[in-house]
């Protein structure tokens, strides 16, 4: 292979990261949730996200270990990388908070996801094209699911409007890190392998601000945090506590079957 | 009186009462506790397990006990919902719940401390709890049987996963095996003491096989979960923590060591190890949602209120 | 070595290893605290605990690990063992929950591991005597810290009261198994090495009483929950958590020097 | 005024100006400023070192931290307690810094990621601090000036600490220098932006250098810490992220690459990575120990009353 071909491959493999370990980490959060949700209906609805975005993440790691071509299994992937090595948006590694946030952080997400797993359905990568498939009529509901409850506590009470623009203020900032372009992925933009994360910022913003004005909340003057994200390695203290606990067995005791 | 001679004959007749029949006051404040301790069952459960779904070790793992927890919070609402055809709102156990005035099984009072006991509860726990409930598809209240048809289904399923489960730690390495018979050393008694008290001691028994809510007595149900697992324990190659069992040829039945009551009644009693924080737990849970549910239900009055006016 | 005398020498070890992890484990909790003080002062003053806890546990870890002589060091034997090998009292591992949680916590476990301490300073063990008479001092100042703090909160405000009360009820079946007697031990206290657990509850209950009347708290009616407790590695919940974040780093990247 | 020229005559004379001496109010509210926005950074900085507290890698490692952190917090109550020599309250402040009016270093708004971030910090952060600091124990204001003295004497300490994590990691495992090298390439630029903007946009450095509070400019204390560090990353084996850094012979200085200003004032505005968790840490800490100071402050009035009566 040459060299070219060689760095659109490790790129690609990067990317797949990417969206694999955003949707483990964003299940290990909404997992939290199990047992100490504001409603039953609400923990059975929380189990249901992470349910998704667990099968998804394992969908793509799994391709991505295909992909490494070094034998490893969607699980190494998972539970063996420390927090430099992730590729998730910060975004979605940022805590729980309240209920309110939770849903903030998980419409603010979807909005961007759902669309990037569209585009990704095109993909000239058949196998990623795939992937992607089996998960749009899920993420679907995700963005369903949190833009009603974002809808539902804005304009229900004073106070979960309050708390819904907290969330809100509390998260912006890790918005802008979505529509990033990767300099090392553009040979996968050129070739429509992968869609151009800037390319979705335009109708995520316009989507965003529909809800926004239609739930009464003010958008935030909040700016892009000084960080080089996640493509970098750099992200928030949160995920290095998430992950001493989530990799706490297979680091404990490595190399054995669950 | 007569009514009540006519309940009586219907329920011998093995026809199922349902909401709208007329039933003695006893027979529907027996079951709304019944009912309602099986539906706490389901949501305290939900949180020894809870306690390792950020620590699963493996992808497959955390899917398989999510989805459990999942189960059980909608065996919680089933089972509600069950208890509110009896006149009662759910709101109302729940806060009897959370003043420490409703019991759920004993056994979420101990706590879940390594991996394999997520294996031993799915295998004991669910496991006891079928072996109760198989004979309540058949219990004379029609809503309870119904709802107890569906948990069992599901309740199987994760019996034969947490076997699984079980198996996988037994057969791993000497760490995983060491940690399979801590769990079994720690669920084993708890699980035998979820049958309740010796039927001598049983003050419900009596009354509720008359009228055919419990169809098998504490013991029996007891004998038949013992017997049942003790093999499943023997193909793991663990050993059960009871000195004195031993299969006897002539009941044809395992015979088994003295079950500390004293402990169990302990546990009852609310003094178990978890006790506190189960119960802190799901009123934090509840305190904190309470702002979530309120804008949920004010939203849902002005869209009706919108819809009215259009 | 005879059985017998082997069979001394490893509750010997336990014994020796349960009070290392009875100072590591609280000394962690208290370093909780840093930077989320309830005052700067308090800061200072927690760092002041968990530094004294955390020495006297490497004291305690090294003098285990020559008893053991397996050529480990202080750090395996707090690093690399899971929960259900740590020894320590079940109180230690509650959560700090509020600072009158911790002071409840504090003030407990020291009215026992002060006077056992004490008694472990006459100890026929003249290594472990010498360990246990370096700690004397600093244990004096935590009981009297603690004792002080418990009088100020509870005699302050009705807050105050109410808070150590709670706390008191939240801790209370846990101090029980301070005082069991563990029956592989008993050469320990045969031969003078280690103080009788049991010996030390007159005391304690004596001890603890005089505090709660003077600062106008009841007395618990909590009892012992049922449970084989540290002996035999059975912890409450809380424990495993710790663990997994206080061992991430030597779990994750064994077996180098930091 | 003449007091103003006799003031000058005494910080020309380099004298030191006490409590009660005469001051121009400009020079007290510049001193306020500047040893609040310190005080402050002291007890922010607490926050990214603790949140390794609890997973320090080893047990000597737990301690150098847990003794440091100590420090820290001891520097934030004497720099307070220089700051109220002036006429404010501690309170007061911690106030201003909770409603984000007030400032603290810019640095301590980027996160702590790695376990040899707690090297560069030390390392990297606290030289810094010192290469500004030492000429601050010669500073005009008496209080400050010795506040100073032990600061530095007890961040020296911290920062050989640093370096010495830093040789550990940077000689250790790949992977530990791997986070040497991530640790360091995060951290550079950030601490060169603690000696402040550029001389030619520093709004306060003239008068503070007339009034002796400063005595060297922002660039001159950058160029001393540069010319410092930069050996010392030598001998660690790592690469400082500055593609322009290159020794000038001529200038006797190393040359360096353009510091991104825009992220500086992007930090300064609030808009730091870590910044709504650092001032929400606080708060938090702030608001739940409220009840704590309420019941000390009340128990140590009714001590006082007593003592009055008897």
């Amino acid at each position: 292979m040459t060299q070219k071909a060689n760095d659109t491959k490790a790129a690609l493999l990067e990317y797949v990261l990417g969206v694999a370990d955003d949707s483990l980490i964003l299940g290990q959060r909404v997992s939290e949730w199990l047992g100490h949700a504001p409603a039953m209906e609400l923990d059975i609805a929380c189990s249901n996200l992470a349910l998704d975005l667990i099968g998804q993440a394992q969908l793509y790691y799994e391709y991505a270990a295909k992909l490494q071509g070094e034998g490893k299994s969607a699980d190494d992937l998972a539970f063996l990388r420390d927090g430099h090595h992730f590729r998730n948006h910060l975004l979605v590694e940022q805590p729980n908070g309240d209920f309110g946030q939770t849903i903030v952080r998980h419409y603010l997400f979807m909005m961007f996801h759902l669309k990037r797993s569209e585009l990704l359905v095109g993909s000239d990568d058949k196998e990623l094209a795939a992937i992607a498939a089996k998960t749009v009529r899920e993420l679907e509901y995700h963005l369903r699911f949190s833009a009603d409850w974002f809808r539902r506590l804005a304009l229900g009470t004073d106070e979960g409007n309050r708390r819904i623009q907290d969330g809100l203020e509390n998260l912006w900032s890790f918005t802008f890190e979505m529509f990033k372009d990767v300099p090392a992925e553009t040979p996968l933009y050129e070739a429509g392998t992968v869609p151009r994360p800037s390319g979705i910022e335009a109708g995520w913003n316009a989507a965003v601000a529909d809800l926004l004005q239609e739930a009464d909340i003010s958008p935030s003057a909040r700016k892009a945090a000084p960080t080089k994200g996640r493509i970098a390695g750099h992200h928030t203290e949160h995920l290095g506590h998430l992950l001493a606990e989530m990799q706490f067995l297979q680091r404990a005791y490595p190399g054995l079957s669950w | 009186t007569e009514d009540d001679a006519a309940f009586q004959e219907r329920i011998d007749d093995d026809q199922f009462i349902e909401p709208k029949d007329y039933m003695p006051e006893a027979y529907r404040k027996t079951l709304i506790r019944q009912i309602a301790q099986h539906a706490h069952s389901e949501i305290v459960g939900m949180l020894p397990e809870g306690n390792w779904v950020t620590r699963a070790p493996s992808l497959r793992r955390k899917l398989i006990l999510i989805a459990k927890i999942q189960d059980e919070a909608g065996h919680g609402l089933y089972l509600y919902s069950a208890a509110e055809t009896l006149g009662v709102a759910r709101d109302d156990l729940v806060q009897e719940l959370h003043e420490g005035k409703a019991k759920y099984s004993t056994i979420f009072n101990y706590p879940s401390l390594n991996w394999a006991d997520i294996g031993a509860i799915g295998w004991l726990v669910d496991g006891a709890a079928i072996t109760n409930q198989i004979p309540l598809c058949r219990t004379s209240y029609g809503p309870y049987a119904r709802a107890m048809v569906r948990v069992c289904k599901e309740e199987s399923f994760h019996q034969r996963q947490g076997y699984e489960l079980m198996m996988a730690m037994a057969k791993g390495s000497e760490a995983q095996k060491e940690m399979a018979q801590d769990a079994l050393n720690r669920w084993w008694w708890p699980s035998l003491m979820m049958f309740g008290p010796p039927d001598a001691e049983s003050t419900h028994t009596a009354q509720s096989m008359a009228w055919k809510i419990k169809r098998f007595t504490n013991d029996e149900l007891r004998q038949r979960f013992i017997d049942a697992t003790i093999p499943q324990a023997e193909a793991l190659g663990l050993t059960v923590p009871d000195p004195d069992l031993k299969w006897n040829e002539e009941r044809g039945h395992y015979d088994y060591g003295e079950i500390d009551w004293d402990e169990f009644w302990a546990v009852v009693r609310g003094e178990g190890i978890c006790a506190r924080d189960r119960i802190r737990d799901r009123v934090n849970a509840y305190e904190d949602g309470a702002w979530v549910r309120e804008a949920a239900e004010a939203y849902a009055a002005k869209q009706n209120q919108k819809a009215a006016v259009a």
